[in-house]
């Protein structure tokens, strides 16, 4: 699927967050964009929870391996230095403290980090894969999203009303509208998308914003 | 000393499973899905199964042929939103569905599989996951206690086995295989080949063939095991 | 070492215990001999705790693998269709039944079926090493041993004094003198060795046994 | 994307090792065991250290050394008795052991690796191994609970490795090492051979490279890696 200019710059912006050396885990939509936006000998280890690191780009389906997929069910291919391995160590890996950052959709964010990514009750119940673990996890947790919801409702919010996914997980959120970190149980705005205003982004938050004094970097 | 030779025929090996089995499937979409196997369940139609897998597959594969025809009573599992049929089911009360973090299934598969009785993890704690779990504190540290999962009967494919059943898988088809084939009273591997003993390096065994108790051998593979073309 | 004619009786007579197809752990000393009993086409999976089934004839120095030794530090060797596995999934196979047969050595059996073989508080404590585990989880667990310690005090006893290595585990004894097997709560004599009568195997016991009547086997 | 490289001097990646360390070593006896890094521990002279280790070696031998230069302050250990030493300063109080039964060691460290805070199992209760720990029951069964075990530093020999820390083992030598090169803040390996990366195939990976985070290369091994000579 095409991204908006929007999204892509989001999508673009998010990659810049990946350091040289890190261990990654890139959630199941927007997320899985970000690797469209790194140098192609940047050195990185991509993961996926069903068992391999050293993730490899997407392949086509003529030329798709059917015993390797990832998460997401993509097809997908291996890099040199690849490992195969089953569950458990996988998950070990995320537990353990070794996955140094991921990337994770949202339905809500709130102030304090706590992240709903999984359930809407009564509505949206497909379980919750391996979300659960990689919020609670990573080292490191971003979430990519939309600012708003398709009504226009904030998705960053004093307090999450759905089930939460983890709480107080998340350290940075980008969006189509700004970055913006969760420190010490509030949101601080640090940047803004290009042709977003600041009152725009006020008036998309849900909560209030610690918003620093000057101008405000643009991606 | 020699191995016992565990090649079996497929009706034979899934016999064992009579109505109200738990069958723990392994595979993660359709890499590692034993769908010959599944295929033969279906055929042999044993009623009230619990099906522990981590997903649903997809209509018209896989889980979903178990679903279809009325052999499954509950499902445990880590998703089932690309099944829409098991999410129909499940609203209608016409399954049951416990569902578990992926990475707490694998650990209660592989604690089940270790002999243990359980573990304690942070995993879930302050979310509706750790409702109705004991919470256990280890150094001041809050937890819940996730109980080991066994199975009566596990259904493996595997890439390779040989005759004594040792195992080695393909790449992510892995995945909760070798949890699941340490941890069901009988283990049937469904195999793409089978070699003769030695065929697998020792080294390079992903399940020890004392796991394993019947090997079966597949032949040309059914299009369910193929690469899925998506929109 | 060479064993005495009746130890080598004892292992002779231990070794028809193990039933085609099992899998088996043969614990440091006496227990390790039995294999020589056994026919070279005998279709057994020997285990060794620190990873590998699938135990093929132990080695001389000169054709020794450094990197292949079994639980006892012996130089073994592998057999088509060996497997090499880590210290978790090798006890796993232990703790989830997957082990048909152990035998062990013993200090001390009592009538109950316990076992003690690892400590003599104050004198002997090295760590219990692997040993808990197989007498605790092993489907069937028997003992070899001599029926009396070097004092000629019996070991065959109503309960023991030493530290348990696992409760209640015990299903049948071998030693020099006789086959003994624990059932409900009580010894039960099953067979005697060559040249023992009846009265040496009761004085040299140190709780009541089962004697059925009639001649017993001999072996 | 490509893998970074995590080749090292053994000197730089053992002085991560201070005062006061734990320290999982892998090994069973001879195999496995990281003589040549533990060598490089006794030349640096940490103190204090806690030492995590299937077994003391022999005397003269790996663990001894540290013993013997008297670095260590605590053992973790199954048995010891293979090391007189070891038996000697422990009935001297001049070291403390733990002693775990094998397997529960294996499953400690595990856990510690997994990113587990314990697990709950029958192996020792109704004996003195129980003594002490939380007893908790499931389902009318009796168990205890065995905390999970991390180390500050974890020292591995591999056979192979790449340079971005994937591992193979050969035959017994792996036993405890891919559980402890999960359970370390800082895993150190030594590998008798480095090769490029994609010199092991991803399907013979056992330890993968994201756990390990400094590979160092061993030159002509010592007589130590050798075959024990035994009367």
């Amino acid at each position: 699927m095409a991204l908006s200019d929007a999204r892509n710059r989001m999508v673009a912006r998010a990659a810049r967050e990946i350091e040289p050396g890190m261990v990654v885990n890139l959630g199941i939509g927007l997320p899985t964009k970000v690797v469209d936006h790194l140098a192609s000998d940047f050195p990185v280890c991509l993961h996926t929870e069903n068992g391999l690191t050293g993730i490899g780009p997407t392949l086509p389906y003529d030329e798709a391996n059917r015993n390797l997929i990832d998460a997401g069910g993509a097809y997908i291919s291996t890099v040199k230095g690849s490992a195969f391995f089953d569950s458990a160590v996988s998950f070990s890996l995320v537990r353990s403290g070794r996955l140094d950052l991921t990337m994770l959709g949202a339905f809500e964010v709130a102030q304090n980090g706590d992240l709903a990514n999984w359930k809407i009750p009564g509505k949206f119940s497909p379980g919750a894969g391996g979300g659960i673990e990689l919020a609670q996890k990573a080292r490191r947790v971003v979430v990519l999203t939309t600012h708003t919801d398709r009504a226009g409702n904030p998705k960053l919010l004093e307090t999450c009303s759905l089930p939460l996914t983890a709480p107080g997980c998340v350290n940075r959120i980008f969006t189509d509208m700004a970055v913006v970190d969760v420190e010490a149980g509030r949101f601080h705005l640090r940047e803004l998308a290009g042709g977003v205003s600041l009152e725009d982004v006020v008036k998309a938050t849900g909560a209030e914003m610690v918003i620093p004094d000057g101008d405000l970097p643009r991606f | 000393m020699r191995l016992a030779n565990k090649t079996c025929a497929m009706e034979e090996a899934v016999a064992h499973i009579g109505d109200g089995t738990t069958v723990m499937l392994g595979g993660f979409g359709v890499p590692g899905t034993p769908f010959a196997l599944i295929h033969e369940v279906v055929r042999q139609g044993p009623k009230d199964l619990t099906i522990i897998k981590n997903d649903a597959n997809e209509k018209g594969m896989g889980v979903d042929h178990l679903l279809a025809a009325g052999l499954v009573r509950k499902l445990i599992v880590t998703h089932i939103g690309l099944n829409a049929r098991a999410i129909e089911m499940m609203n209608a009360g016409e399954i049951e569905v416990e569902f578990c973090a992926q990475g707490m299934l694998a650990e209660r598969v592989r604690a089940g599989g270790a002999g243990l009785m359980g573990f304690v993890t942070d995993i879930g704690v302050g979310t509706e996951l750790a409702d109705g779990k004991p919470r256990i504190e280890i150094d001041g540290h809050a937890g819940v206690l996730e109980t080991a999962l066994r199975a009566d009967v596990a259904l493996i494919h595997a890439a390779r086995a040989d005759t004594f059943g040792n195992l080695a898988y393909e790449a992510t088809a892995r995945n909760f295989s070798p949890l699941m084939a340490m941890a069901a009273d009988r283990v049937i591997a469904e195999a793409e080949e089978i070699v003769p003993l030695g065929g697998i390096a020792p080294n390079a065994v992903h399940t020890a063939g004392p796991f394993v108790d019947h090997v079966v051998e597949l032949g040309e593979l059914s299009g369910e095991y193929g690469v899925v073309r998506r929109a």
